[in-house]
């Protein structure tokens, strides 16, 4: 029995099962729910870290089922899906943690979790297909997964907000089929390939159609990704309760887009030939659009989820110009944004989610002071911020030190200013709520205060953005480690995308 | 073992069995759920059966009593009847579970007969060899069904049954002009005869066109589709699902026989296939905006089964040039759409039964309390909008593979289209489920096999998405879509 | 033996303030702040040179003390004592929610100065830059707050361009401590590029004339060890780091130098000018550092100039920064004990107010245009021809508020550009 | 022009016959009537081409069909009549309901 070629499969599995599982349960058997929400997700840290290993001594995990004639299921490790995998497997621990914390005693918690294991295990489908139509199915599937969670609130605006949802969503699902059924009509396959492989024996005369193919493509990963003017469903998918947003800001929706772009340029097209194509240039130009929008429309929101939504759409498109700009250091850049911003994001949306829980503050004008009244909240809420607005050493710092190295290697300078821009503006919807929070005086009641006792709030909400704030500075401080996002980046870079 | 498990007919036993059953639930009312059941396991188990004998030893042949053609009745099985056959034993299995909780005392009496006559009826016409046959066959599932349609009774479902009979005979009755017409021509009512015989010629063209109508008509494919809704929404839940899921397939089977053995290699002119195409892709359109409409759920089930019924004629235009992976497509499409759409019209009646009515916008008390006939509703929603994985996903890859081959971009586009209108109709019922609704409403229980049998088929319809390949290396089985020709 | 004390005593100095910036830690012990001076103070009585490699630290990290390093720790020490004297007479640090910041800018401080590369050093000073703002608004009252505003704006835009700088560097060499910098940068195509924006990032940092306006503001309106540790901590952090990253002594800048030589002296002038003026006792000792830090920069364009001499005199320049941070904040110390009354909180100086008015228009106005580029296609199309008009008016109100034009600040503003221009074309 | 032939035509003028008043009418009775003269038209085509070949006996092949037709027809008629008296008792009219109404 080689297990080897079932690792990917059990990874999925791991949450899987579980979920479905849960869907069964009855409403009030927390322990046991928790029991199997916790031990999935050890299960899958372990088999995630067991292939990491595996794979850095050069090994091959390769799962492949008959999907259709010619057309395979592939689900396959290498450097670049584990370090999305080992993103979503981290992060979905920690925001089990946090999301069994703040929904404590509210209904219906057995059709979350259910969908909140399924949205995990659409994820790592996504992170681990090896195909263009294996990522295809994950991808479509994490919109169905997703949407039961962003409505879970059940309120009208909650409705309102994912009708919003999917009809973004599976219109661009509509288009990532054409694209994808388009290219196989061409190709006759559809297997990621490293410099893709697979197109550079197609004849010139089909190169207006592989460009339309690859707007096709990256519009429908666009649309989760987020890039302007795709973006509209991801503020208003601000309802969802904090979990759910911390999720699908940081590891499934948006990160699932902003990954799919990463496959598209680098594995179906491969990078010299999109740039022959001449589509990686508007590609950049419009990940700098979306990167200065974001920012300029974050500047005017005062609801804290809002503004930080916003800021997603801009953040986001961090690691779409990284692939865009397409010279070696950028992509470093662009893929180890990839967990930097999911490590940054998820920490202020748990912070934004635990203003709301304990204090009931929705708003930045409510801020006043509360970091007085939750100063280690707050504290991991600084580094985030900080940490967007590319300071030293957080990692959003290391993001922009390679996307800028990378710029500058290729000689495209232009994307400095757009850096600086961003930072700027970073700088001035972040700056102004830490100057709230730290230096104003705390109003004489909060909106909405519950009583934890003497502790600023449960543990369960408080231990996640600690964690997550300490990863994200550590990923920073620590960058040049083996096993560090950014070393890691560099392998997938030398290994996948840049093959002597 | 294996040599006698062979030797059984079991094509007969396919017909023979159901319409034996029918009548015996007829004469023995009391025991009517557990004879029905029976009577449909034992048709499912033929059906496996002669699955067995077609994989082992090729396509299956029978001249029953040993008259053969033109005056005897011909059974002939390949890999696409044995499909036919399977998605109408499983579907049939649980429609029938589904029933025996469904119905009071005083309608099983009259629901089994029915229903075993229409399975019996199915069978024979999946099995049919023959254009007449097919004429007795369409007719006694035809009325089969009307009747059962009628037995909800009311205003609504007599007018829809009334509806339905007229257009069904109407149907009939063009179909059999049409074979007699041929008969003349030709000498045979035998498909394998006919499709060595046929020779273009005005005779031809007017069958062609007879016979098409006849049959568009009973396909209910747009604009023919009038009859459909009413009838489909009004009949009691498993009827609409029997209705949807089996008796507007077997007219397109008998089309799609048509078409490929006589009409296909004659007629050259591609217009009649466009026209077709054409008509289609109006459905699709057609049908998912009305269902997009729609206020009550059944409707909107029913006008769902309209645009998906276009799908299926969109192959027509492509198989010009990419045959097999149009048909494949096409019969892929129904047979998923078969499970799916089963399994929607049972949940739609779980809703019902539960809720007491079925206006949409009063629904988030209901499905709130029915997590597993939500969860079928969604599923089988999966297939219909063709989202991966699901069968209706493989279905329209492969239509559009063939499509984007020919570079039918006007094809593409409603194909596009059709799924995303799709998309706004399942989810305008599916947002009810996640609403914060109070529960005040006054409710009956649903019983477990109501829910299971929707979750299994819809189910059913998901697994679907990965067994592509078996299935359809199992419809290559004689070569049913006649030319074996490379692929891409 | 040594160098391992040297090794534990140098990570302490920087690691000690950091640990004690957390509150459970600080307010349980008594002299806090004292306390975490303590490392660095023994650091400056031991003899010789040491350095620490922490290569897995960030991009590679190292600390190092020496002779020059000395000065400048020597003086940094001696302010912080003193402002952790003054602003904290009780032994127990409890409740002051500025204490962390404290700490922070410390660490930040104590850091830049020991850092031996360009990114370390960068990191540090951004942490003691955010940090500081922690400690110039503990008072909070309106002009603080606006006073603080300012800074930070000042030190985003300087800490974006030395970012750039940075950039720009590490394009040009691998190894980024100060001297492979130095060397790698006089030679490089961007060097031009690289020379402005360092220049005018520290400027902004170190309130260097024209971007002295911060530096005035929050001068006037924090309280008294703040305005203490305003010349320790940015001004004269920001003239070592000048004195660190600039190609000094490797190579003839031509042209740029005379220009930084003259925007120096002018800059010198125009505060000798003020001083000449005989402004408030107060206000004095912003106005000394005006002019000593464009004396200091027309050293450093001379120095630009020729790097000859820039060698010989080098090691005059940390001695210089190091005296020029205890005068200046003996300076501070003592005119502020002079007019230790109540009315010494003066009010806003009316320049002070219009610039305030000018910023905050045109932040304003920003974010209208924004708001309605973005937003306003839909009521452009819809609003009549006498409402269009109108916006364009009021979008050319700003330009002509009563006597604004004839104001300083505008020139200052026209200053910068003409400056930046200049940096672009000389790029 | 053979006598068969006409035959076939007559029966094919039936069938339009039946067709168009099955169209026009509302009263299901005329509907149902309809449908039986479209099916005596169609048996006529089957009987008159049962003489296709030129031989004096005609082919039995359409005649039975026309048995088994006319058995179909019967029962179909027989299944309308029987809704057409439900819906009158219900309805109190013996004609198609109008689309369906929202409510019930």
């Amino acid at each position: 029995m080689n297990w080897d070629a079932w690792l990917p499969l059990l990874v999925i599995l791991s949450s899987l099962l579980p979920g479905l599982i849960i869907f069964a349960l009855a409403e009030e058997r927390v322990r046991l729910r928790t029991v199997l929400n916790l031990s999935g997700a050890l299960i899958k840290l372990a088999l995630v870290g067991w292939m990491l290993w595996g794979v850095y001594n050069g090994n091959h995990y390769e799962t492949r089922l008959a999907l259709l004639p010619n057309l395979d299921l592939v689900l396959r490790a290498g450097p670049l899906s584990l370090f999305f995998v080992t993103l979503s497997a981290v992060l979905w621990m920690v925001t089990t943690v946090y999301a069994i914390g703040y929904l404590e005693g509210s209904p219906h918690r057995s059709r979350f979790f259910g969908f909140f294991s399924l949205c995990v295990t659409t994820t790592v489908g996504v992170a681990l297909a090896g195909n263009l139509i294996t990522f295809l199915l994950f991808y479509e599937l994490l919109t169905l997964a997703t949407y039961p969670l962003l409505v879970h609130r059940g309120t009208e605006a909650a409705r309102r907000a994912g009708r919003t949802y999917l009809a973004y969503t599976i219109f661009g699902g509509a288009l990532l089929l054409l694209g994808t059924a388009w290219l196989y009509s061409i190709t006759g396959t559809l297997e990621f390939a490293p410099q893709g492989g697979f197109l550079n024996g197609i004849g010139k005369e089909h190169h207006p159609a592989l460009i339309i193919i690859f707007i096709l493509l990256i519009a429908g990963f666009g649309v989760k990704a987020a890039l302007v003017p795709l973006h509209g469903w991801l503020p208003k998918a601000m309802v969802a309760p904090a979990p759910v947003s911390a999720l699908l800001h940081a590891v499934a929706v948006v990160k699932a887009g902003a990954f799919g772009i990463v496959r598209v340029v680098y594995d179906v097209f491969g990078v010299e030939f999109a740039a022959d194509l001449g589509v990686t240039g508007p590609l950049a130009w419009l990940a700098a659009f979306t990167i200065i929008y974001g920012s300029l429309r974050a500047l005017f929101q005062d609801d804290l989820k809002r503004r930080l939504a916003f800021s997603t759409v801009s953040q986001v498109s961090y690691i779409t110009l990284g692939v865009a700009i397409a010279g070696p250091i950028a992509t470093i850049g662009g893929v180890v944004h990839l967990v930097h911003q999911g490590l940054m994001k998820i920490t202020l949306f748990f912070c934004a989610g635990n203003l709301a829980e304990t204090l009931g503050i929705h708003k930045i004008s409510e801020m006043n002071g509360v970091g007085r009244r939750m100063p280690w909240t707050m504290a991991a809420f600084t580094i985030g911020a900080f940490g967007m607005i590319g300071a030293p050493p957080i990692a959003g710092f290391i993001t922009k030190w390679y996307l800028g190295l990378g710029a500058l290697e290729v000689g495209q300078d232009w994307v400095i200013f757009v850096l600086a821009g961003s930072s700027l503006l970073n700088a001035a919807y972040f700056l102004p709520i830490l100057h709230r929070a730290w230096f104003q005086e705390p109003p004489d009641a909060w909106p909405e205060e519950h009583n934890f006792g003497r502790k600023e709030t449960a543990w369960a909400l408080l231990l996640p953005p600690v964690l997550t704030a300490i990863l994200a500075l550590a990923v920073g401080l620590l960058v040049t480690l083996p096993f560090s996002p950014l070393e890691w980046a560099k392998l997938i870079a030398a290994r996948e995308f840049y093959q002597p | 073992m294996g040599a006698m498990f062979t030797t059984i007919p079991w094509a007969s036993a396919l017909i023979l069995l159901p319409l034996a059953g029918g009548m015996i639930c007829f004469l023995w009312p009391r025991m009517v759920n557990a004879l029905g059941l029976i009577t449909v396991f034992a048709t499912a188990l033929s059906v496996i059966g002669l699955g067995w004998q077609i994989i082992n030893d090729g396509v299956y042949h029978h001249p029953i009593g040993g008259w053969g053609a033109p005056l005897g009745i011909d059974l002939y099985a390949d890999g696409l009847s044995l499909l036919m056959l399977s998605m109408t034993a499983l579907v049939g299995i649980c429609i029938s579970i589904y029933s025996t909780a469904y119905f009071k005392r005083e309608h099983t009496t009259r629901f089994w007969p029915l229903w075993l006559f229409l399975l019996g009826a199915l069978n024979a016409l999946f099995l049919s060899a023959d254009i007449f046959n097919v004429y007795v066959t369409f007719e006694l599932m035809g009325l089969a069904a009307v009747a059962l349609v009628a037995l909800a009774g009311g205003r609504d479902a007599l007018g829809g049954a009334m509806r339905y009979l007229l257009a069904a005979l109407l149907g009939s009755l063009a179909y059999l002009l049409g074979v007699a017409l041929l008969y003349h021509g030709f000498g045979t009512v035998d498909i394998a005869l006919l499709s060595q015989r046929v020779e273009p010629s005005p005779v031809l063209w007017a069958t062609l066109g007879l016979m098409s109508a006849g049959l568009l008509l009973k396909t209910a494919l747009f604009p023919l589709h009038f009859w459909l809704p009413p009838a489909h929404a009004s009949a009691p839940a498993p009827v609409s699902a029997l209705l949807s899921a089996l008796v507007v397939k077997a007219s397109f089977y008998i089309l799609l026989r048509l078409w490929l053995e006589i009409f296909e290699p004659v007629v050259d002119d591609k217009s009649v296939a466009s026209l077709l195409g054409l008509l289609g892709a109006a459905a699709v359109i057609w049908g998912s905006v009305q269902a997009l409409r729609q206020t009550r759920l059944k409707l909107l089930i029913a006008y769902s089964t309209v645009a998906q019924i276009g799908y299926l004629f969109l192959a027509f235009p492509l198989a010009a040039a990419a045959g097999v992976t149009a048909w494949s497509a096409a019969v892929y499409l129904a047979v998923s759409h078969a499970l799916a759409k089963a399994a929607m019209f049972l949940a739609a009646g779980n809703l019902i039964h539960f809720g007491g009515h079925d206006r949409i916008a009063d629904l988030d008390r209901v499905v709130q309390r029915l997590p597993l006939t939500a969860g079928a509703f969604a599923l089988a929603g999966v297939s219909i909008m063709g989202l991966p994985p699901s069968g209706g996903f493989i279905g329209k890859w492969l239509m559009l593979e063939a499509a984007l081959t020919q570079e039918r971009w006007d094809l593409v586009a409603v194909m596009i289209l059709g799924g995303l209108l799709a998309g706004a109709y399942i989810f305008k019922v599916l947002g009810y489920a996640f609403t914060q609704a109070d529960i005040t409403h006054e409710s009956k229980t649903v019983p477990a096999s109501m829910e299971w049998a929707a979750l299994l088929l819809a189910m059913g319809a998901i697994l679907l998405g990965f067994l592509a390949v078996p299935v359809l290396s199992l419809v290559g089985i004689g070569d049913p879509f006649g030319v074996s020709e490379v692929r891409p | 033996m040594n160098a391992d004390i040297y090794a534990i005593l140098l990570l302490l100095v920087v690691a000690w303030p950091l640990l004690l910036a957390i509150p459970a830690l600080h307010s349980r012990l008594p002299w806090s702040r004292h306390l975490a001076i303590i490392p660095a103070a023994m650091l400056t009585v031991l003899p010789g040179d040491a350095s620490l490699e922490l290569s897995w630290l960030l991009f590679g990290t190292g600390f190092a003390v020496n002779s020059e390093t000395r000065w400048i720790l020597l003086m940094t020490v001696a302010i912080w004592f003193t402002a952790a004297t003054l602003s904290k007479p009780s032994m127990r640090d409890h409740g002051n929610h500025a204490t962390p910041f404290f700490f922070l800018t410390l660490t930040g401080n104590l850091g830049a100065i020991l850092a031996t590369d360009l990114i370390s050093f960068f990191s540090f000073a951004t942490l003691m830059g955010y940090s500081f703002y922690g400690l110039l608004i503990q008072d909070s009252n309106d002009e603080v707050r606006r006073a603080g505003r300012l800074y930070i704006i000042f030190l985003v835009v300087a800490d974006l361009l030395l970012f750039e700088a940075l950039l720009l560097a590490a394009f040009t060499t691998e190894d980024l401590r100060y001297e492979a910098v130095r060397e790698a940068m006089a030679g490089a195509s961007s060097l031009q590029f690289y020379l402005w924006m360092v220049l005018i990032g520290f400027a902004l940092k170190a309130g260097v004339w024209p971007a002295h306006l911060w530096l005035l503001a929050t001068y006037r309106s924090v309280q008294r060890s703040t305005a203490l540790l305003l010349m320790g901590v940015p001004v004269a952090m920001g003239l070592l780091g000048a004195v660190r990253w600039l190609p000094l002594g490797e190579f003839d800048i031509q042209g740029t130098s005379e220009v930084i030589q003259i925007m120096g002296i002018v800059a010198f002038l125009y505060a000798a000018q003020k001083l000449i003026r005989r402004p408030a006792l107060k206000i004095l000792p912003a106005w000394i550092t005006i002019a000593v830090t464009g004396m200091f920069i027309a050293a450093l364009g001379a120095g630009l100039a020729h790097p000859a001499i820039w060698r010989q005199y080098e090691y005059l320049s940390y001695p210089f920064i190091a005296f020029m941070g205890i005068l200046l904040a003996t300076l501070t110390f003592f005119t502020s004990r002079l007019q230790d009354s109540p009315q010494s909180i003066n009010l806003p100086s009316p320049r002070m107010a219009a610039f305030h008015l000018w910023v905050a228009r045109c932040f304003n106005t920003l974010q209208r245009w924004t708001k309605e580029s973005l937003f306003g296609f839909q009521s452009y199309w819809s609003s009549t021809w006498l409402k269009t008009l109108k916006q364009i008016q009021r979008m050319l109100d700003w330009q002509k508020p009563e006597g604004f034009v004839g104001e300083w600040s505008a020139r200052i503003t026209l200053f910068v550009l003409v400056g930046l221009a200049l940096a672009w074309l000389a790029a | 022009m053979s006598t068969a032939f006409l035959y076939a035509l007559v029966g094919m003028g039936l069938f339009s016959l039946g067709l168009y008043a099955l169209i026009v009418h509302t009263h299901l009775l005329r509907k149902i009537l309809a449908l039986n003269v479209m099916g005596s038209g169609v048996f006529l085509v089957l009987v008159a081409l049962a003489k296709r070949t030129g031989e004096i006996q005609p082919d039995p092949v359409p005649h039975a069909m026309v048995i088994t037709g006319i058995v179909v027809a019967v029962s179909a008629t027989a299944l309308a009549l029987t809704l057409t008296l439900k819906l009158n008792e219900e309805t109190g009219r013996a004609e198609l309901p109008d689309e369906q109404r929202e409510s019930h």
